[in-house]
């Protein structure tokens, strides 16, 4: 049970927690959140996986594609809250705009 | 156990205990404005006695230097913090504790 | 040379349905013009072919479209006497239509469809295989939907509505049976006498095969199950009518029968299988049904709708016996036909744009007020009811005595049936125009009708007698449709 | 059992922040435990020897990513608070149970899968370390990142300029604009004292990137975290941004890497491949373009976005 | 150039990154001049499209090393028969929309303010073409991401409330989806040690987190794609969307993840878990088929009637992958004519449908009544787009109709053919719904002020694809540079 497998494992739980939360929870806000822990879930579970390499350094690959990740993420973050605020605008009527024809 | 890891090893002791200290205060004080004076002076101790501990068991200059610039760093950072929180909850109205014997 | 005139019988109907809807809906004297100048380049283009296949050597092309799927145009001699009658048919019915069409709306949409289904049909008339002749079929379907809605009103739309459920269902039927056709005999194209090697593939799957693709061209055929949408479709405006449910489309579901038990199967394995006796069932059955109808039908397109319908089985009957002279009588039967009826629909279409007659009992006095129009509808309907020396008696005569020599008399007490049947719904149509009409009809000073209509009428009732005239000569649909019949039975052997 | 006290309580602490953030009944709790987690995942990258992700985890991932959680709370809690409550209490009991159920067979599935395989099993590490030294950057992630799948850079730098498009597209077009207002005197100082610090670490960041941990993104970050502080308290009221520099600012970065890409194409080499002997040069060059702009539209996505009613919309400049 | 062929692999990088250079000047221009730089780029997009069609026709499979550096290490975009022609629908439906939202942007349009469109869209249209040609599995994620958010943003910048909700669910299924299919990769790399997409196959064998790797990767392109149950967020994003936007959404998006899970498939099957994987994906198609002809039929509104005519569309590819075992260049083949003739009729209907809207100011159906007359061009779209969507000849969804049947006959999988066929009779119920109310008499004959705008570019979109089966030669050339078979 070496210090990387305990990670990796913690970010299966992360995974499953992030979609649980994605399906289950119904608030924007709350959505963002569980996106965002199972992003960290997957990126744990790579990294995990760089450190176990018997190599003198661990896996640089994995690092490339998990700063790759967490850019991605917040780019998710940004639009999905803006998104979030400019719906709850427009229910409130007072800056929604464009004929809602169907 | 020479001197100093002697030394360290009073400042470790004297760092964890103000730590410890923050956190009851924490815990156990009332209301927001008490508890924001009991992290921010308990933990600056903390970490003061943390970087000196460092300071000490290590013996390059230059690593001493940037304990020195982190220990100034959070001192600032957390005292602008505090206030701002203090201020943030004064405007909101934060009910302080009041002693009525 | 052959292979660009097979090119232009197809590419002409096509630039005709493209122009017509691209041009402006005022542009009606263009439309016509470009329309006529299809149909007489796709008649001249039909004519080439016929000589050519008449010659032995018939222009054909064929493509792999897809690996393994191999589709081709071949114009030989059944095809091409189907296609003379539809191109030729073409021409009359285009003139006919520009008149009858003056004072309706979205007439671009009208033509452009209307070319579309020719094209389609020449494309059947054409098919060098099963598969060529589905693309064409469903295209055909396709075509002659918008026709049967064109006015939009409710009974058009429900009756497109149970026209496009027959043909989609046919079509289904027809895609599982030409799918199972190609699994027993991959890439084959059509053969006069039959393709398929009778060894070696299981009886039932054959008679799924031949029962799937009688079904899904018996839908078109109007075989007796399955006829339910042409009465409904006679909603469609007189040209549709008349070119369409009574030539081309009807027609091209018997062609297609033709094409499964004579090119594909073969007539002595379609017998063996048990396919043919029971075709000619149905189709008898249909014969005396249709008949039957069509003497109780007062509404006068209704009648001749009927009068279709059985008289399309008596091609099904007699390209069903196992004999040349009655296939060769059933070939013949479809253009005779199929020039008979278009003059009784376009007969029809005059009466209700002149008189707003639509009923068989309001036919009385309208020969004084149309005379040219009543007589040409008069020797069409006499032809139809199979008085001798006309049209339909030749074919007639020939199917019944095909009956009798390939031994199955009861086909042969069919015929005489359907011909007394014939003459009693026939007979109202050729006497009650000549009675004294009871109530005084409101004077109309024009002495006949618009001459866009009454010449087309004119026209083809002259063809049909010129057909009865010449039945014998060589090169007229009859000869050819001998010589169908022969290279059928005998070439063969 | 050679794992160490520290990563059972660091896994421990990431769970709980973990579970609380989702589970928390209050808006504001469930982000401050989600930033916390932030941190403490900070860490755990440390302990798995992964500097380069550390700092961009700090920087964007608790940094950020908390600042616009925090900003959206506000705007939805207060906007429509009604709207919220009952979105929570719509989902239905069986959609509980069975997203519950799927999760545990999806955690279930995840660690078989992980228990099950070698950790260790040799993969790119060797051929990326070579490669690395063979090519001259120190930094192999560096190496990795923007020149080996620098295709997969380029495409995310496109994700960057993409989120602040689809963020402006929201506000119907309104270009990013720098809100003003007046701040706090003791954070006025603390921030103009510390900009210059945050600008000179972003810079070194950059140049450091080739050789030791650091590159474009965390630089980006940093800088961009700057200067939120520094729009937050108003500080940038003088600098009114000109809407087509500051769309021609977020679009740089992208159109630097993409004339990088380009030119060995123009040159007869294959896409990305730099000349041997400007690897570092076009490198770096790129390294700071790039800062700069992810600086932008990390700005830009927290300010254009950031609508505080009583600010009243940012004015059209 | 030494010869021609030795510039083609640079094609591959040209076809990805040239649009996406033309968005991001696109963007940088603004409001006046986003929508000229945008068709400029849009033009050479079409261009490098074809180029990229006619060297796969001429010289086979092409490959691009990115920087030269050889996979795994480095990323590898290659283009065999079936990417080149989804690059080509990518092509053909981009122009489409392009020439339609220039006409529609004209002054005093609704959508001549929403200048963003013109970036995004190209952004989008990049990432499309980016997925079509990678052939590395965690680029495949990122471009996915990059095809989500542009989409979103597209979605939502109609503005209007339902706009906006369809957009944040699909934003979520988005994420949702790409999370799983990146976790999926993690365990992959963990398992195999290679990223690269044909390498995926050899190196995965039998290793459990690689078979469970795969299927997550696969479930999450089940969610992009929409297939049956988790086809929930598309019916409304695609019909709540401006037309050009949901005529690209159903045309190509929809399909550059389908193309994805196949090649995955291909892999799977090295990894022995290939036929169960297959049945329950096609059960799941032919669901998918009827769910969605159902849903379909009972919708009230134009737009939202196409949408789930999507939804049971994609069902069609998914149910012909259990053939593409034994038989896999005639399914190859089947899956791009279906692709392509389903995605420029789709395409075509929602360009018409937007037109339609304008004209009768809403899609609902009882009030389309007559607009038939007023907008032949639309009308006649969708009507032979109809065609397409019966897969009746001569459309290439027919041909695709044909080959599998042939194929499903000739490996006893008897049940396949009937639910292509039956589907084909499913959707006839609803397209002649449609036509039937466009072409009725109008009740009330008091004249509608037609707005100037027509559906020119939904015209030759749906005539191609209804006479998509004459394209059969190209096509099949094309399919023969194609690596389907299941090694």
């Amino acid at each position: 049970m070496s210090a990387p497998l305990l990670y990796a494992l913690v970010g299966a739980g992360l995974v499953s927690l992030g979609a649980w939360g994605l399906v289950v929870r119904t608030h924007p806000v709350r959505k963002t959140v569980a996106a965002n822990l199972m992003g960290s879930g997957a990126f744990l579970i790579l990294v995990s996986a760089a450190r176990a390499t018997p190599a003198e350094r661990p896996d640089p690959v994995p690092h490339a594609l998990v700063l790759t990740g967490i850019v991605v993420t917040m780019a998710t973050t940004a639009v999905a809250l803006a998104l979030a605020k400019r719906r709850a605008a427009a229910s409130e009527g007072h800056s929604g705009e464009g004929a809602s024809d169907g | 156990m020479s001197v100093a890891s002697f030394a360290a090893g009073a400042c470790f002791a004297a760092s964890a205990f103000f730590f410890v200290a923050g956190t009851v205060g924490l815990l156990r004080f009332p209301d927001v404005y008490t508890r924001l004076h009991a992290l921010t002076k308990a933990d600056n101790l903390g970490i003061g006695f943390l970087v000196l501990a460092l300071a000490i068991r290590s013996s390059d200059p230059v690593t001493i230097a940037k304990l020195v610039l982190i220990w100034l760093a959070v001192l600032v950072s957390s005292a602008t913090a505090s206030n701002l929180i203090a201020a943030a909850a004064y405007q909101d109205g934060a009910p302080w504790w009041r002693n009525e014997q | 040379m052959a292979v660009l005139a097979l090119a232009v019988s197809l590419i002409a109907p096509l630039l005709a349905a493209a122009g017509s809807l691209a041009f402006r809906e005022s542009w009606r004297r263009s439309r016509l013009a470009l329309n006529a100048a299809a149909a007489v380049a796709t008649a001249a283009a039909v004519g080439a072919l016929t000589v050519r296949a008449a010659g032995g050597t018939p222009a054909g092309v064929r493509a792999e479209i897809l690996p393994g799927v191999v589709m081709g145009l071949r114009a030989d001699l059944a095809g091409a006497l189907f296609a003379t009658m539809t191109s030729v048919l073409w021409v009359v019915t285009a003139v006919y239509a520009h008149g009858y069409m003056r004072n309706r709306q979205s007439q671009g949409r009208f033509f452009g469809f209307f070319a579309l289904a020719i094209f389609s049909a020449l494309g059947v008339a054409f098919a060098a295989d099963m598969l060529t002749l589905f693309v064409f079929f469903e295209v055909l379907s396709l075509a002659t939907y918008p026709l049967v809605t064109h006015d939009g009103s409710p009974e058009a739309r429900s009756a497109g509505a149970r026209y496009l459920v027959y043909a989609l269902g046919g079509g289904t039927a027809l895609l599982l049976g030409v799918a199972g056709l190609r699994a027993i005999a991959p890439g084959e194209s059509f053969v006069a006498g039959g393709h398929l090697a009778a060894a070696g593939t299981a009886v039932p799957a054959l008679r799924a095969v031949f029962a799937l693709l009688v079904a899904g061209f018996g839908v078109k055929a109007a075989l007796v199950p399955l006829h339910g949408w042409l009465p409904r479709a006679m909603v469609a405006p007189a040209p549709v009518s008349a070119l369409l449910h009574a030539v081309a489309v009807v027609k091209s579901g018997v062609f297609g029968i033709v094409r499964v038990v004579h090119f594909v199967y073969g007539p002595d394995l379609a017998a063996r299988i048990g396919g043919t006796p029971v075709l000619a069932a149905v189709a008898a059955v249909t014969v005396l049904f249709g008949a039957a109808m069509a003497i109780t039908r007062d509404d006068l397109k209704a009648r001749l709708a009927y009068s279709t319908i059985s008289q399309l089985s008596y091609i099904v009957l007699g390209l069903s016996l196992p004999n040349a002279v009655a296939l060769a009588g059933a070939l013949g039967h479809i253009v005779h036909h199929g020039v008979m009826k278009i003059v009784l629909f376009f007969w029809a279409g005059a009466l209700y744009e002149e008189l707003k007659v639509k009923r068989v009992s309001q036919l009385d006095g309208t020969a004084r007020r149309m005379p040219l129009t009543t007589l040409a509808a008069v020797s069409a309907a006499l032809g139809l009811a199979g008085i001798p020396p006309l049209a339909g008696f030749v074919t007639k005569w020939l199917m019944g005595k095909g009956a009798t020599t390939a031994g199955s008399a009861w086909a042969t007490l069919v015929y005489a049936g359907a011909g007394a049947l014939a003459v009693a719904y026939a007979w109202p149509l050729v006497t009650r125009p000549f009675r004294r009409p009871d109530a005084e009809r409101p004077r109309r000073d024009r002495f006949e009708g618009d001459p866009w209509l009454v010449v087309p009428v004119a026209v083809a009732a002259v063809l049909a007698l010129a057909l009865a005239a010449t039945a014998g000569a060589d090169a007229m649909p009859l000869d050819i449709a001998g010589r169908v019949a022969f290279d059928v039975f005998w070439r063969g052997r | 059992m050679n794992v160490a006290v520290l990563d059972v309580m660091l896994c421990a602490g990431l769970v709980w922040c973990a579970v609380s953030a989702l589970v928390k009944r209050d808006l504001f709790a469930s982000i401050v435990m989600f930033i916390s987690f932030g941190l403490l995942s900070a860490l755990a990258w440390i302990r798995l020897a992964a500097p380069d992700i550390a700092l961009a985890e700090a920087a964007i991932g608790a940094g950020a990513t908390g600042a616009l959680l925090l900003d959206a709370a506000g705007v939805l809690a207060r906007g429509d608070g009604s709207a919220a409550e009952d979105a929570e209490r719509r989902t239905p009991r069986s959609a509980n149970v069975l997203g519950t159920i799927a999760a545990g067979a999806l955690f279930a599935a995840l660690a078989w899968a992980l228990l099950s395989t070698p950790l260790d099993a040799p993969r790119l590490a060797a051929a990326a370390l070579t490669g690395a030294r063979e090519v001259g950057i120190a930094n192999p992630v560096t190496a990795v990142l923007l020149d080996f799948r620098g295709y997969d850079t380029l495409l995310e730098v496109a994700v960057l300029l993409l989120a602040v498009m689809g963020v402006m597209a929201l506000r119907s077009g309104a270009p990013v604009s720098v809100a003003s207002h007046a701040a706090d005197p003791l954070v006025r100082l603390l921030v103009g004292s510390l900009a210059p610090a945050v600008l000179l670490a972003a810079a070194y960041l950059v140049w450091a990137g080739t050789s030791s941990p650091g590159g474009a993104f965390q630089s980006g970050a940093l800088l961009g975290a700057g200067v939120i502080v520094l729009g937050l308290e108003g500080m940038l009221q003088p600098m009114r941004v000109h809407p087509g520099a500051s769309r021609l600012l977020l679009a740089a970065g992208l159109l630097a890497f993409v004339a990088a890409a380009l030119e060995p194409v123009a040159a007869g080499r294959a896409l990305l491949q730099y000349a041997p002997y400007a690897r570092k040069g076009v490198i770096l060059a790129v390294e700071g373009i790039l800062a700069l702009s992810i600086a932008t539209t990390v700005a830009g996505l927290f300010l254009a976005s950031s609508v505080t009613p009583d600010r009243g919309k940012a004015g059209r400049p | 150039m030494a010869e021609p062929g030795a510039f083609a692999p640079q094609l591959l990088g040209l076809a990805i990154v040239v649009p996406l250079a033309a968005g991001a000047v696109s963007f940088a221009l603004g409001r006046a001049r986003a929508m000229a730089a945008a068709l400029l780029g849009a033009a050479a997009a079409v261009a490098l499209a074809a180029a990229v069609a006619w060297s796969v026709a001429t010289g086979g499979a092409v490959a691009l090393d990115i920087g030269s550096w050889v996979p795994p290490l480095g990323i590898r975009l290659a283009a065999d028969g079936l990417s080149a022609l989804f690059l080509v629908l990518a092509a053909i439906v981009g122009a489409a929309v392009s020439v339609d939202a220039a006409l529609a942007s004209r002054p005093g349009a609704d959508v001549a303010d929403r200048w963003l469109f013109w970036p995004l869209w190209l952004f989008l249209w990049s990432a499309v073409n980016g997925l079509f040609l990678t052939a590395d599995v965690f680029n495949a994620y990122v471009c996915l991401e990059l095809i989500g958010f542009s989409a979103v943003a597209l979605v939502a910048s109609k503005g209007s409330k339902a706009a906006l909700d369809a957009a944040l669910s699909y934003l979520f299924a988005s994420v949702l989806g790409a999370m799983t299919y990146l976790v999926g990769v993690g365990l992959v790399y963990l398992a195999s040690g290679t990223l690269a997409l044909d390498a995926l196959d050899s190196a995965v064998h039998g290793s459990a987190s690689a078979r469970i790797g795969l299927g997550l990767m696969l479930a999450g392109l089940v969610l992009k794609t929409a297939l049956f149950p988790a086809h929930f967020w598309l019916p409304t994003a695609h019909s709540s969307a401006p037309p050009q936007v949901s005529a690209a959404l159903s045309g190509v998006v929809v399909k550059s993840s389908y193309l994805l899970a196949v090649r995955l498939l291909v892999a799977a099957t090295g990894a022995g878990s290939g036929p169960g994987l297959r049945l329950t994906l096609a059960a799941l198609g032919a669901v998918a088929i009827v769910w969605g002809s159902a849903m379909a039929l009972a919708s009230q509104r134009l737009k939202l009637m196409i949408a789930y005519s999507t939804v049971a569309q994609v069902g069609y590819l998914f149910v012909m992958l259990p053939l593409l075992e034994e038989r896999a260049a005639t399914v190859g083949l089947a899956i791009a004519l279906h692709a392509l003739s389903h995605g420029m009729a789709k395409a075509a209907m929602f360009l018409a449908a937007g037109d339609i809207a304008d004209a009768a100011g809403t899609d609902r159906f009882d009030a389309l009544a007559g607009v038939g007359r007023e907008r032949p061009v639309a009308a006649l779209s969708l009507g032979l787009a109809g065609v397409t969507m019966l897969g009746l000849p001569p459309s290439g969804s027919f041909a695709a109709k044909w080959l599998v049947v042939q194929s499903s006959l000739a490996s006893g999988q008897w049940w396949i053919a009937a639910v292509v066929v039956g589907g084909g009779l499913l959707a006839a119920l609803y397209v002649f719904r449609a036509l039937a109310s466009l072409l009725a008499k109008p009740d009330r004959s008091e004249a509608r002020t037609p707005k100037p705008r027509t559906a020119w570019a939904a015209l030759p979109l749906a005539a191609v694809s209804a006479t998509l089966l004459l394209a059969g030669p190209a096509i099949s050339r094309l399919m023969a540079a194609t690596s389907l078979a299941g090694r």
